[in-house]
Order: C-alpha cells, then structure tokens, then sequence
C-alpha cells in the first residue's frame, strides 16, 4: 500500500527525519495556510501518482494572488489535499532509499550525492554515481554502514553526520513498517546545511498490512469510484473505457486475456479478478461489470481450489439475479469442471473450453450488439442495477 | 524420474489437520506421495489418513530418524513455520502459504541460503510430477493438463498454469515436473536456481516458463543459458504486454518498474539466448514442438 | 541492576504476560489491601535478596488479625514496600526464564514442567527435565520454539498455548529491556488451568542502562546508608565489620586483598574501589573508608591508565583535608611510580611495593591501635568528617 | 615469537583521534608496533603520528590492500564497531571498548564464529608480546613487569594483571604474550579458545591463567586439557576464595552462580588436569619455577 507524501512524511518526522515545516490543507484552506507560512511556499497536491512535478501537481508561488490561481486550478483537477510547504532555499540534492533486493535476499541502500528528482537519469548516464549498499534484514543496518555510506554521499563531515542519521532513521521506518520501498528523493541539502527530506514515498507490504494497523485505503487511494468500490468487496478492479468486461480467475490469466483481446482487435471496459478467494462472489462481479459501458461479458477461468462447478453456479445464480443486458461468454476450466458444463448448458450458456476461441468470440459479439435475452436496456448503463 | 519429489520421497505436511491441509494430502496420498507425518500445534496424537500428527516438525523429525522428509508447508500454522522446517534440517520445503510478509520471506531466502536449503513459495500450489508425487495442491485428475511426460515448466502465476500447460499437452507432450515457484515479490527459489535440476534431470527435454512482468528472474533465467548452465530447449510464456505502464494489475511482482522488469526486456534478453518466447498460451505448445523437432534432427 | 518484582512484574503484564492481581503498599496501607483483595491473601516483601520464602519475607495470611501481625512483623524488619497479591490457588508450578549463554554466544530459554521454585534442586536429581533451547539473539524466538518449548513443559495444548504466549512475551521483556535475566520462578498453572508469573525477576545489563531509561537505583537497592552514598558517587563499596578499610584498584585486585587479608587473620572493614574511573576521586574514596570503625586504611594499586602518579597526590590530598585518625598502607604502583613514590615520601608516608608484604602491615597494624598525627578521635566514629 | 601480534602485523586503530586513542598509538608505534592506519569518521584526511586517518573502515582496508589488519578499537567510535571491522575482513580484533551492551557483545561473538575472526575483549587492555608489538595499552615501560620471555599470559582483569605478572617476572620469567580477555561477562574469546595459538607458539614454555570467580572460563581450561588441545605447564590464580557467596564484588562475572563458577570448583577441574592453582599471587611464581624445573627434567 502506498502512502501518501503528508503520511510518509508524518511517519519519518516521528523517526527524526527532518521535513520541512508545512500543513495539510483542504483547497479552501491552503490559501489561509500559505500566507501563514509565508512566500514563496510550495504547493504539494496529496495524490497518489508519479511524477507530481511534470504533471504540474506541485507548484511554488510567489505570492497571494498566484496562490490563489494556482489552488483553483489543482482544486479543479480533483485535488482534494494540499500540503502546503515553506520553500526551502536548497543547495543540492541528494537521494536516499531503503527497499528489498530479491535475488540478494537483503535490504537494499541506494543512496547518491547527486540525481535527486532526476536520479534514474543519473543511473543510466552515471552508474558508478549510484551507491548501493546491502544490509542483512534480521540483523538490521550497522552503524558503521550509515555512517560509510554517508561519507559516500558527501565530504562535509557535518552533512555526512545529518545523512548518517537519516539513513538509520530511513532503515528504521523500513524495518518498523514492512516496507517494500522508503523513499527520500529529493534529499534536500539547504544553503544553510541542513538535511530535510523533500518527499517521502512508503510502500507498505500488502501481506504485513495484518500487522501494520492504522492504515487505511480511502477512496482517494483509487482512480474511480468503482475501483474504491470493488475494493471494499475485495475485488481486484481496474477501470478503461473498451467494450469487453473481464471477469476471469487470478491476475497472470486475467491480464492473458487483457493482452489475447487487444491481439484480436478488441477493446477491454475493466479488469476484474474473480477467482482465488473470490470465486464464491460471482453477483458482485458481475455487478460490477454490468455497471460498465459494456457490451459482452467474457469470464475466463482454470481453476483448482476454485472449483469449476462454484463458479459456474454462482455465475448461473448472478445471471438470474442481475438478468444481465448484454451477452455473456464463459469458459471455465479447472477442477470438476464436467460439473461446471452441465450447470452452464442447464441455464441455457455456452460452456467454451479454449481461452483463444472465447477471446475471439467476445470479440465477435461486440460487433453484433447485446443478443441475449433481458437486454431491455440497449445502453447497459442501468444493467448493474439489482 | 522427476525433480524435488519422487515417489519414495518422505514428505511432512505442516497445517495437515486443517481443511485445506487435510484435504491437499487426502489427494498427495492418493496420487501415491509418501507422506509420512503430519504437524498441527495441539494436534499431536492424532493422525490424518493413518499419517501420526504433531505438535512440532522437530518432534515428527525425531520420530521418523531416517532421513528428514521435505515438508510442505500448508496454511501458516505458525508465523515463521519455514524456520521450524529449516531449523529441523528439512533441505526441500514448499511453502503453500500465502500472505507471508515480505521481510519475513527476505529473512526466510537468506536462511534458507545459510542452509543449503531449497525454499519454494510462497504463494504457491507447489509441485507436481505427474505419474510419480505431488507436494502441494493440483488438479492432477484432469488428464488434459497433467500427463505426465518430458517438459519441465516452472511458474510465477497460479492461473496461468493449467492455462499454459493445457497447451503443452494438447501440442502433444506431457509434464515431467511443474513447478510453481509462487506469487509473492520475493520467491524462497527463483527461476534460474531451478534450472541445474532440470538440466540434470534424464527424463526433461525441455523447459518452459510462465513468466510475468516485473521483476528479474526470466533475465536471470537468459543469464543462467548464456553462462552454460542450462542447455536444454526453452519456452516462454510472457503475458502482460498491452498492460497499460504503471498501472497494477495484481500481484505486486506485475509492476513494471525501471529498465528491467519490462515485458520488452524480457522476450529480449530470452530471445537473445534462443529461447521461444509466446505471446499466447497456444504458441507454447507450437513452440515446443518445432524446438524439440530441431532438437531431434541435429 | 536487579529490578524489584513489583517492578519485572509491571514490565511482564505490559508485555502480555498475566501476574496475580494485587497491590503496592507502604505497610501503613498493606492491611486495607488485604481487605480489598479479600483472604486468603499473600504479603511479599519488595527487597531484593533472594530466597524470600525461607526468609520469611514472604507471608499467607487467612484474616484480618493475622494480617495484621505479619504486616507489624515486616515493618520491624525494615520492609518498607509490600507487594499484596490475591491467593490464586495453584495446581502445579513451572519454570522458565531467558538468560544469555556466553560460551554459544546466544540466548537461552531454561524451562521446566516441573520444579517451580525448587527448580534447582531438580536440575541436580533430574537434569533431564530441564529444558534448555537456544536462541539466536540477532533473528529472536521463533514462534516454533516458543511452541516446542511449551510442548515440552506440558502435555496440555490449553496451558502450552498460553505458555507459547508467555514464553513469546518473557523473550520479548528480555530483548526489549536488553536483560541479563528474566525470570519466572514459579510459574504457576491454577487450578483453574490458568498460567500466570507467581514470581518475577528482571536483571537489566550494566553496560546497557544508558539505552534503558527510566531505572534508577534508590536506596532500597542497598543494604546500607554507606554502600548507597557511595554507589551515588560512583564508588563500588561492600559493608562488613572488620578492622581493615579497603581501598584499592579494581575488581580483581580489591577481591585478592580482600582473600590476603584473610590469609593472614585479619578482618575487612569495607571494601572500596578506587581505580578505574574513580583514580581521581581519593577524598571521596578516603572519607568513606574513615566513616568506618576501622583500624587500617590499606591502599593497594597497580594502575595503568589510573597513573600512580595522580593517585599518590590525590592520596596526599585526602589525608591533608580529612586528617585521618588511623594508619594509612600505601602500596601504589604502575604508571609513573617513581614519581609517586617520591610524592609519598615527601608526605612522609612509607612507599611499598609489595601486595602482601602491605597486607601483613595492615594486618600487624591492627593490633597496635592507632599510631598516626591527628588521631585526636580514638573511636574513629568522627574521623571520616571534614 | 608471539601470538596475535608480530612486529609485521599490520594494525589499524579505530577510534584513533580520540584523546586515549592518540596517545596509545604513539605508545604502540614507539614499542615497535607497526600501525598501519586510524579510522574515525568525520576525521578522513587528517593524520596521527604519521598514520592516515579514515572516515570508515572499509575505506581504511581498501586503500591498504596487502593484507587486512588486524585491528584495536579504542574507544567505541560508534555503536556496533565491532561488526565494522569484522564485515571488512578483519580476522583480529581486540576491543579495549568498555561498556559494550550485552546483547550486542553476544551478537559480536556469534558473528565472530560465523566468520571465522577473534575478537578480543571488550573492556581489555589488549594484548603485549614484550619486546615485540602491542595492541591495546599497557605500560610496557614498566620493566618489572612487561619483560620479555617465555610465559604467556591470559586474564580476565585488569587490575590483577600487573600484580600477577610482576610475580612472574620476579620469579626470574618473562612474558611471551600477554593476553586480555576482558572483563565484561561475555567476552568475545574465551581462555580456551586462545590455548591453541600458545600451545602452537614455540617460545611460549608454560601458559599462566588470571582467573576469577564466576562464569565457566577456568572449568573449560581444565577440559581443553583433558582433550589433549593443551599440553605445555600451566598455573592459574584464583582469587574471591574467601568473598562471602552472593555478594557482589565488581564485575558481573564475579557473581558467585549455581554449581560452576565458585572459586572451589574451579581449582578442583584445574587441578585435576594437573595445573597448579595458586591463592596468591607470588605462589604463581613459585609454581611455575616448580612446573618448568619439572618440565625441564624431563
């Protein structure tokens, strides 16, 4: 799970990583807040995705009045939190993270003196510029192995001493909060000396969140109301605006039959990962799925714990809850799957056994427009509707 | 023959008396598995399937002295139940168990390196060899996807298994050992570790590979061919390549990140090293045939 | 520092191991307790020496009236704390503690389904039912050892769940409070088939103090007035009722006087260090040793960092200041003794260089009473006042 | 010869800016040691008698590639300084550091083992071959005491050192190495296992032992000699004999614990394997006139 730049940043404040000083902010009150702090500040737009900078979702103003517009304008492109930072006069950057190497089965340090918001450039033009540095995960970091690494990032003992202590701090929040990655980048180096972390990504393990209480996905940590949605059912959703509904069992099939659609020419309207311990929620699936701009329904699966024939019922029993408006293609596999054929041909559907040819038949049908019975509402929009 | 299991392989089933354990080794037993004992906290005294259960590995390990079993880890009985394998000297376990924490798995690879110890999981269904043994938990009656026969595969994804061996059997072969290496971001063993066992192995022509984005282990698998120590066939699978970039789409393992890890980066460095690499279940069974055909004429 | 067991069991329920319920009383409000909890009830004395039981420190009592008696009994034998548990009747008694085991350079878990508090007695007749697990002080208690351990203290899986627990929690008390020792001697199964420490004990590492706040020694941890004066001035100081006042350098060298002394028929009056990082501090040394009824003070030293030098000043600086009423033996060597022999001799005392030729003056001196200038007090009760 | 230390040995001093740090170092130069190189962060490029100054170990050994010196921690320069030194391939350690916590001078002994590497201490003075080199600091000026000879010399204090040794010397003998374990409970390396380098030292005739109530130390002495690990004379004091049991006399170690650790104990297993125990130290002289006149007709 990954958090966001005013959580990331609560926590390593609360480890001793300096940040600079700032709020959190509704729109309406950012304004308030940056007189308080003074100009210029940085206006710092609390979403999730990458590249805040380039996308314009991070703004220095100078003063009042280009405070105000430039609230207005991240307010009207659905930013709902502000963290409204004072703007630090910086010297350098520098970059600081903490994550996992796989093959090595440790901790991984990637730390550089340079780089900054630009440090994945710096690793293609200056690999040597890029310093890594393993740490033994039950054992944790030594002291000697901060303080080493902080030498390698600067010569001035009184930066190195600052980066030793961020670099443990860092290691600390790491260990302490499963993370997968903890991120400073930039590390800032201010005109007066100081070391103060100017972002803060923390990537929480999805298997330890059972031991990291007190966080929580809210709807801003999704793109759409129907991802939000479906995730409260547990139900791993995506949104895209094609005209294929995938409802298929487990993630490396489901995104097989992403890639086998766009092959044949087809368009996807959402993922959806009904299988592993959702094979029993066939009607919210399907609700989901009826929600879409639509026009066919492909269910792909190939199970083994989740049996054929449970799907096959609960896919039975969604259709007659749901009556859904557009045509249905299914082809499920796996475990007591002659069952599954005889419960899919008694409700009147298709029982396929090849992933292509399926694939290739949803394709098919949305050509045609919705050919089933109970289609009553050519634009699916209320199909979703139980 | 097989790798990891074979029939006279004596294997221990951590969690045997739960539903899931108890059921997975009803089937391992009926397929012809020698599962010998069974370990459930609480539950010793007890036996499943006339298999005696325990508290402990290491008090079923002290009562069945010859030769410690592999054990197959079903649901997490315990946090960290795969240092209790690897502390009872156990040196092939798999590791059904999903949802272990990911510093957790790091701690238990690292060990498991310390011992000479081979980790499979977790978030896996385990391994198969058709016809001989099973350590784990596959539909092994549905005859159209595990025959037994001369293509090892390994995997990443659970769903795609059966998908992709469906192919190679329909293509006409069989399965010598399937092998699911698990789902989580940090596999106890990776693809490349796998390999020597396969090459070693008489009864493998050929290796296959459902692989994934994100991650290195099908780069270090082209690494592990380039430096000789593989020289059978190879054949891939790789899905997700009309993913949209940084979009997540399941397991943490699928995000594209950095140079590495993408799908273009992998089909290049496999290909580079003659491996087939599929775009589509049903090109590896293709795939197959036309390099175990070059195989043959040489 | 050995902790009281109020205190190790304050620390144990925080950590999720269950203790009786109980209070802490001065004596004055012992017996209100006691109603409180309701009879019978259980008195223990908050001191720190062992074997409590046989001592009679700690005491049953059925009612009111014998309450009463025993609470009067402990006051007048200068108990100043008690800890007023309910009686929890008890089925059987365990043991199990987590030590660290020097040798295999790990942590170790004695426990034993038997024994309880005497659980050394059973170490001698039946070793083999001592449980002993060793545990790798970087990676922890593995949940699987806390279960075998439990397993192995008893057949029941209710009370080894709880064990598990308890041994899981007692590891963590050890890692988190850097323990020299933590104890629970016994562990009691109620009747009931409840598990809860009966008895705690918590030695905490010197060297770690400073990264463990929050314990300070009081005077409750000493047996005299003298011996707590000196340990706050840093000063390792033992009471005893001999004739020979101590002063010398270092564990090892104090220890094998302390034995010559003995050799030789004379008696101690106190054992002091002064050496180490106390070289310097000779009038604070000097004032305790003449506080004693002693008749010698005997110096021994053979620094090397601790300078014969300072020390030989320091001594002709005390005895300037506290003009002491008894003989003083000075065998001061290491470090620049040429310079302090030639300092001692301009203050007129004799310079030795052997231990046990400066033991047998002390102990010759004994026997001459007081035979020094400024011997105005011939009690010596007065002599250690400036 | 010597153990641990030769006049060839490359030293490297953490902590070598600090006030004792510098002035050992001057000391041991002057004795003949051959100091290679001082680490301590913040101080890179700054020098002591001569000698670079590094901010870190590793950068220390990998601008002195022949070789890693063994390397003397003055006082703790950084919590964990120990791990520093061993993670750079440093085989020889001696930490005169006091006040090390527990926890981590147990996790510094088990790594040790795991890699192969002694360390020595804490809270020692270090080791001296008279006339040879030095790692730590003694008044090696004292002629009385640090003569060069043929005893080595093994303690757990500090302050009975000197004492003891004077008596060896007194006695017409000199010191072939001298060797502070440390008097903190856990040492890094215990009597026994240093007995091997003095039993391979040619110049070493007979090993003294500065024991001290507590602990196991003396009692593992007695067995490394009954397994035939230790052959040459050896003599022993132990003081405490008349310290009334339970009271705390100074180092932890001198806790008077259990069946083992008492001063009676342990003159009983060093007896029994023939050492001589002294009570006091000028019988240490005497006995080990008596053990080398007895060895000497032989």
């Amino acid at each position: 799970m990954k958090l966001f730049e005013y959580q990331a940043k609560a926590i390593f404040q609360k480890e001793g990583i300096p940040i600079p000083s700032g709020y959190l902010a509704a729109p309406f009150e950012a304004a308030g807040f940056c007189e308080q702090i003074g100009f210029p500040c940085v206006l710092k737009s609390q979403v999730l995705q990458g590249g805040r900078g380039k996308a314009g979702l991070i703004q220095v103003v100078k003063n009042s009045a280009e405070a105000g517009t430039r609230i207005a304008e991240l307010e009207a492109r659905g930013v709902k939190t502000i963290l409204v930072e004072q703007a630090v006069p910086i010297a350098r950057e520098l970059y600081l993270s903490v994550t996992v190497d796989p093959l090595r089965a440790s901790a991984l340090i990637i730390a550089s003196g340079e780089g900054g918001v630009e440090i994945e450039d710096l690793a293609e033009t200056a690999p040597e510029k890029i310093i890594r540095e393993e740490v033994d995960i039950t054992a944790g970091l030594q002291t000697y192995q901060a303080v080493d690494i902080a030498y390698r990032m600067t010569d001035n003992p009184d930066e190195a001493r600052q980066a030793a202590k961020i670099i443990q701090a860092l290691f600390k929040v790491f260990s302490k909060y499963d993370a997968e990655l903890a991120e400073i980048n930039p590390l800032f180096v201010t005109e007066s000396g100081e070391l103060l972390a100017g972002d803060g990504k923390l990537v929480i393990d999805e298997n330890s969140m059972g031991r990291q209480p007190g966080f929580e996905r809210t709807r801003d940590h999704y793109d759409s109301d129907m991802e939000y949605e479906a995730a409260q059912e547990g139900i791993p959703y995506l949104q895209f605006d094609g005209e294929i509904s995938l409802m298929c069992a487990g993630a490396g099939l489901t995104t097989t039959v992403f890639d086998l659609i766009h092959y044949e020419g087809g368009t996807v309207a959402n993922y959806l990962e009904f299988g592993g311990p959702n094979y029993r929620k066939a009607v919210q699936a399907m609700e989901l799925c009826l929600r879409n701009d639509s026009k066919v329904i492909l269910i792909v699966t190939f199970g083994t714990i989740a049996r054929a024939d449970v799907m096959a019922e609960g896919i039975v029993d969604a259709i007659q809850r749901l009556r859904p408006n557009r045509p249905i293609v299914a082809c499920i596999r796996g475990t007591n799957e002659e069952e599954a054929k005889k419960i899919l041909e008694a409700a009147g559907i298709e029982p396929l056994y090849d992933t292509e040819e399926a694939v290739r038949k949803a394709v098919a049908l949305c050509g045609q427009g919705s050919a089933i019975s109970g289609a009553d509402d050519p634009d699916g929009r209320d199909g979703g509707e139980v | 023959m097989s790798i990891f299991i074979t029939r006279e392989t004596r294997v221990l089933v951590q969690g045997i008396t739960g539903k899931e354990g108890s059921f997975w080794t009803g089937h391992m037993i009926d397929m012809g598995t020698n599962v010998a004992a069974g370990v459930t906290p609480g539950k010793e005294g007890q036996s499943v399937f006339g298999r005696p259960v325990y508290h402990t590995v290491r008090r079923a390990v002290a009562e069945h002295e010859a030769g410690s079993p592999p054990c197959s880890l079903f649901h997490r009985v315990l946090p960290g139940c795969g240092f209790e394998a690897l502390d009872s000297g156990i040196k092939k376990i798999v590791t059904i168990a999903d949802g272990i924490p990911l510093h957790e798995m790091v701690q238990i690879r690292a060990a498991a390196k310390v011992e000479g110890a081979l980790v499979v999981g977790g978030n896996t269904s385990g391994c198969i060899s058709p016809g001989e043994a099973m350590l784990g938990m596959f539909p092994y009656w549905i005859d159209r996807v595990y025959r037994k026969g001369t293509i090892g595969i390994m995997t990443r994804s659970g769903s795609l298994t059966n998908e992709v061996t469906a192919m190679v059997v329909q293509a006409g072969f069989g399965v010598s050992t399937l092998m699911g290496i698990g789902g989580d971001p940090v596999p106890g063993t990776r693809f490349a570790e796998m390999l020597p066992f396969y090459e070693a192995d008489p009864e493998t022509e050929a290796v296959v590979i459902i692989g994934e984005l994100g991650g290195t282990m099908e780069e270090e698998v082209a690494e592990a061919v380039e430096a000789g120590i593989f020289t059978k066939p190879l054949a891939a699978f790789l899905g997700g390549r009309t993913a949209p970039k940084g979009k997540r789409m399941g397991h943490a393992g699928a995000i594209v990140s950095g140079g590495r890890g993408t799908v273009e980066g992998k089909v290049k460095a496999l290909e580079s090293v003659g491996a087939a690499v599929a775009d589509r279940p049903s090109k590896v069974g293709l795939f197959l045939r036309n390099l175990l055909d070059r195989g043959l004429t040489y």
